[in-house]
């Protein structure tokens, strides 16, 4: 082992990213903003924000509040539409030098269609990430991902229409193992657990419904534990499904937290927002846990969690 | 932009408001008028994002050269308390300069400055600048009371008329800075304007600078999730150049300093609403289905 | 308006608590501990622990731990089962003069008839809380009622049952419309909103999963977004169902917060656990804001906030 | 029980530990050896759960009368580096004092006490109120190093014989203190055992006194939701009297103070698995399905 070289480099299912923590979608700005906070080269990957079909102005302001250790979001998914994304921002942010993952939002089968559409054979794009969290136009259901046969009539269609790695990113604050196997299924290279679960923020003294209500988001620390139960039951039933984490982390402890339960990589969100070297530093904290524990690979802390307790609660007395 | 690990050298209260005063020369060098930074909130606190702070005085020359001073409201909230109680040789994890600066004029001399509360601080500097540069500078500043009007003393140093409102009338005229507008841009023969405060307030001098044709820029402080234009969540509603359409600028990079007449005041909601109303008001809540 | 008196009482379909805060399930002790930390009169009510037809010794250490504004727990719903709860628990309970709720819990529907039909005609008794989150042994699934069929199944066998009013506490972290809609049609007199949702602790230095992981669960102050937009979206769907709200609740500004979105009353875990007079200081809190708004009743706030902004995202440009 | 907000008298470093006396007359005026109090976090923070303390003295009488000390170990995590940043004059938020105490021999008269690494502090409560009462104290305690070993002059004024470990030897001899208890209860002909620590010492000392047939107390430290038994969450396995049957018991209010002979340590998973393997083993990793 000592004579094999330690390297940060991961593979999700064929997609090899230099270190396992990405920068997630919506937190990595449109190409330009990110380079000169991080140097990008040492990134793992960047997702860009959710892009649609056609351009969406979003939520109107406020977008954005606090909860205890959380950040209530609600951009409305604002982005340039396919086109405008393809002919501007997609360049800038594959030059600033980190793999570039997609995600493509829609609410109906035709929108995720036409996005795989656009982006086929594009060299820049290393990967498509899947946003399911959104309005299902067709069905009319308030979130198109928490169905199975939504996830896997999307996840499927994109799955084979792509020739780059797909990953589905699947809603937050759901029951999450059958949406997860739906999405294997279908064909799916790896999962995004999780997105951020629907929030709400507040306010006592006007009284009001701070953001945006049908559209706010919950992110950051608060996440933590919710991301790492997500990522263990998933993991448990489908070993062998390349995950990435999403949901709380900002510290090299967390990513390490997220690998032993069974991730291959990390996204990063509202800790980039608040400190942009914070991917970089995350990934340096993890080469010094592999060099600490003699392993080579961040690969070899996948799942290694052992278990304190037994399973569950004890069997009832009788 | 520059992220710095920044030595606070002083602090000040002054009256309803707290100044820090940062050794900070990367960021000092380039800081102008109109910009802010984003400070770094201690480890181990429920609240997360950095907090957002206009730049007070950035100090090239002299003895201050390298320092960087802004002001807080420790009654806001969390965030801006927490600063309020930090003392000189302690650290903060500071980024900046961040968003695009108020631009001076080029031909027109007579500018006036508004502002409201610790609003008021960035357009010190911005008046020091046009100061320096042989424009004329005239203020209409206030606050709910003695105490919250910044500064007035630097006012007057800084500016030809200074008009100080209060709602208590406790300092100058009794009343909100809004009230005064129409007045100090009669007396000052204003040719640009300058503003700096809550939506509401710039949305007046909007309409007064479209009414009366003069050309204006404002300073938003929408709220900012990362302030260096990571995240999407400072959205102001601006319409394009030729006005043929609009979109959600974001406030930290293409602002906080934007043209009015190109911000659609209508779409902004803490713009299009008035303040909000007072607690006492049981009008403001309607009976829920349980209600008798 | 000022004629009236003003009151803390609210009215939950029939069973009126003196005032909206309660202690939640699990966070109240056995009976005699809570009397000497703070006056039960002046709490709206108590839920018990969640009691189980037979004993359970729960997890085995450790039980607890924390994450970022919040706690993960893994009691394993230890209980001395409803025959030793009848006998000892449940007139302490009642003795320490605050209405008592108490919390049920099982693997099969024979377990909740059995449970509700126990507890019939128990004078001390003036709610069931019915806890769905444990295991399906039935239909063997991880958690039995995160499905409307089981939900509608069990919900309207204890409502049928029960003399007094029942309340289902759904199951935190999955899409809660349907479930709330399912236990309304069943029967159900009101909804806790919500149950603990399903976490995780990890070490990452000793590489453990901290807690009994089928258990883990997360609480705390982290919650309180989550449990907004819960509440929030089932007031919507249910505008007449009187609903209780659980998660993140430790101010008076959180309890006015869930009563702006729909609730009538509130419950506090965490927070009676680390300041046990925290149910008093909060109907306080609440009372004074009612002063403050010139209103006679905490059930005048109910769903009265307003929507700073328009629904949902923006339509998208064309 | 009593629930106070108490004022910081002063504070102390003893090697690797922070010691705090607080001014709580009515908690110091019931406290008893074992007992501990729980200390509320301050607002705004991340971590929420009262900290556990165990009294390592509380003085009814003389120029200390209504103080209480504890000791914390800043090295833990948040919330005892949090406390050991308190200076006197600050208050605390404490409840105690909670626990059932250790209970003191009627007839017989030589009692060994063991402890480890600050939870020793409990024990020297408990020693001075056994030599109050005429008993001859021998102790075991120790620690990794010199600075870890909790006041190891107090103990030698407080008893007749006293063995000190230390993991590197730079204080008594080298070792755990597990090592030294034989010979220990050898020297000392020990009639009563009192241990306080992690659960794999307590479960050594409980092997030991069941071979020698000594009555035995030990304090356990397993963590707490609240402390004063609202939560269950403080889990220690334990028999019923004839041995027929066993339940969780709750450490806050049926402990912290057990007998060890009831205590079933096969169920406990903190006493049944060895110290944590170290971090430079790779063997505690198994490669996961994605290893090469
Ligand atoms: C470009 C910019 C410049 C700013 N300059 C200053 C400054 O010089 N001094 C200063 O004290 N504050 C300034 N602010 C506002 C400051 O960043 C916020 O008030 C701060 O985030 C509040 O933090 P808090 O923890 O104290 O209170 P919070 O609890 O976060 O907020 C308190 C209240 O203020 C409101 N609020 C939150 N964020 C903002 C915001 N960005 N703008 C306006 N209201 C907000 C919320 O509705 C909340 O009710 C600026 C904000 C921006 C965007
Ligand atoms: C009855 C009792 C008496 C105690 N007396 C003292 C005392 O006198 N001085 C002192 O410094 N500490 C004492 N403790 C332990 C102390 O309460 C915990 O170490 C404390 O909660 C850790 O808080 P933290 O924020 O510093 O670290 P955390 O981050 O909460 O914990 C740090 C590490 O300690 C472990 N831990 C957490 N809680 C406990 C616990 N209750 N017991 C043992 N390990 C724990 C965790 O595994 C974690 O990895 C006592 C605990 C109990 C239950
Ligand atoms: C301001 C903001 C914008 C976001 N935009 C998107 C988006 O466009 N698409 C998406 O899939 N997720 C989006 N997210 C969610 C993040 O990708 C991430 O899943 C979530 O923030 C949780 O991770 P964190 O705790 O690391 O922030 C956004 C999050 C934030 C805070
Ligand atoms: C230690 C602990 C034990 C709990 N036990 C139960 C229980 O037995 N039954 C139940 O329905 N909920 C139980 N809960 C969940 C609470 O009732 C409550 O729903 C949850 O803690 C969220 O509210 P909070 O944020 O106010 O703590 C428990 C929570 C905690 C922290
Ligand atoms: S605050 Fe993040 S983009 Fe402006
Ligand atoms: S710590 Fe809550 S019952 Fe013991």
């Amino acid at each position: 082992m000592s004579q094999q070289k330690r390297s940060l480099a991961v593979d999700l299912g064929g997609l090899v990213l230099p270190t396992p923590v990405m920068i997630a979608s919506g937190c990595a700005g449109t190409g330009r903003e990110l380079s000169g906070l991080v140097d990008l080269r040492r990134v793992g990957g960047v997702v860009s924000r959710t892009i649609t079909v056609r351009p969406r102005r979003g939520s109107p302001p406020p977008r954005i509040a606090e909860s205890p250790s959380g950040i209530v979001w609600s951009t409305g998914l604002q982005n340039p539409g396919i086109d405008a994304f393809i002919g501007a921002e997609m360049p800038a942010l594959a030059k600033a030098g980190s793999p570039l993952v997609v995600s493509i939002g829609g609410g109906t089968l035709e929108d995720y269609v036409r996005l795989t559409g656009a982006l086929q054979g594009r060299a820049e794009v290393v990967g498509i990430e899947i946003h399911l969290s959104g309005p299902d136009e067709e069905f009319e259901r308030p979130v198109l991902g928490v169905h199975v046969d939504r996830v896997t009539e999307i996840v499927g269609a994109v799955a084979r229409m792509s020739l780059v790695p797909v990953f589905a990113k699947l809603p937050g604050g759901v029951d999450i193992v059958p949406l997860a196997i739906a999405a294997a299924r279908a064909g799916a290279t790896g999962l995004t657990l999780t997105g951020s679960p629907p929030a709400l923020h507040v306010d006592a003294t006007t009284a009001q419904v701070t953001l945006a209500e049908a559209g706010s988001w919950l992110a950051g620390p608060a996440l933590k534990p919710l991301m790492l139960r997500a990522v263990h039951e998933v993991h448990r039933a489908l070993p062998r499904m390349p995950l990435i984490a999403s949901g709380g982390i900002r510290s090299a402890t967390d990513a390490i937290e997220a690998l032993l339960v069974g991730a291959t990589a990390v996204q990063v969100g509202s800790a980039t927002m608040i400190d942009p070297t914070a991917p970089v530093s995350i990934a340096q904290g993890v080469m010094k846990e592999l060099k600490a524990r003699a392993l080579t690979s961040p690969m070899h802390l996948r799942g290694a969690a052992a278990h304190a307790v037994q399973r569950g609660a004890e069997e009832a007395t009788t | 932009m520059k992220r710095v690990r920044a030595e606070i050298l002083s602090t000040r209260n002054l009256g309803a408001y707290q100044s820090l005063t940062l050794v900070a020369p990367e960021i000092a060098e380039r800081a102008r008028p109109g910009q802010f930074v984003a400070a770094a909130m201690p480890d181990d606190r429920e609240f997360v994002l950095r907090r957002h702070l206009t730049i007070h005085q950035s100090s090239r020359r002299g003895g201050w050269a390298g320092t960087l001073e802004f002001v807080v409201d420790p009654s806001a909230g969390p965030g801006t308390n927490w600063l309020s109680e930090r003392r000189a040789h302690e650290f903060l994890d500071i980024v900046g300069p961040l968003g695009k600066p108020f631009s001076y004029p080029k031909r027109l001399t007579n500018c006036l400055l508004i502002g409201e509360g610790r609003s008021v601080a960035g357009l010190y500097f911005l008046a020091q600048e046009l100061v320096a540069r042989g424009k004329r500078v005239d203020m209409v500043i206030g606050g709910a009371s003695l105490e919250a009007v910044f500064k007035p003393i630097e006012a007057k140093r800084l500016s030809q008329l200074v008009t100080v409102m209060t709602a208590d009338g406790s300092l100058g005229e009794r009343g909100a800075v809004v009230d005064a507008l129409p007045g100090a841009v009669e007396r000052s023969s204003a040719e640009v304007v300058y503003a700096a405060g809550r939506p509401a307030l710039l949305r007046a001098v909007a309409a007064l600078c479209r009414t009366r044709k003069l050309p204006a820029q404002v300073a938003v402080e929408e709220r900012m999730g990362c302030g260096y234009g990571l995240c999407g969540t400072c959205a102001v509603p601006v319409a394009n150049k030729d006005g043929s359409d609009w979109d959600h600028a974001r406030a930290c990079v293409d602002g906080p300093v934007f043209n009015p007449a190109r911000v659609l005041w209508d779409r902004w909601p803490a713009a299009a609403a008035s303040a909000p109303a007072p607690r006492t008001d049981p009008g403001v809540l309607e009976p829920g289905v349980g209600g008798s």
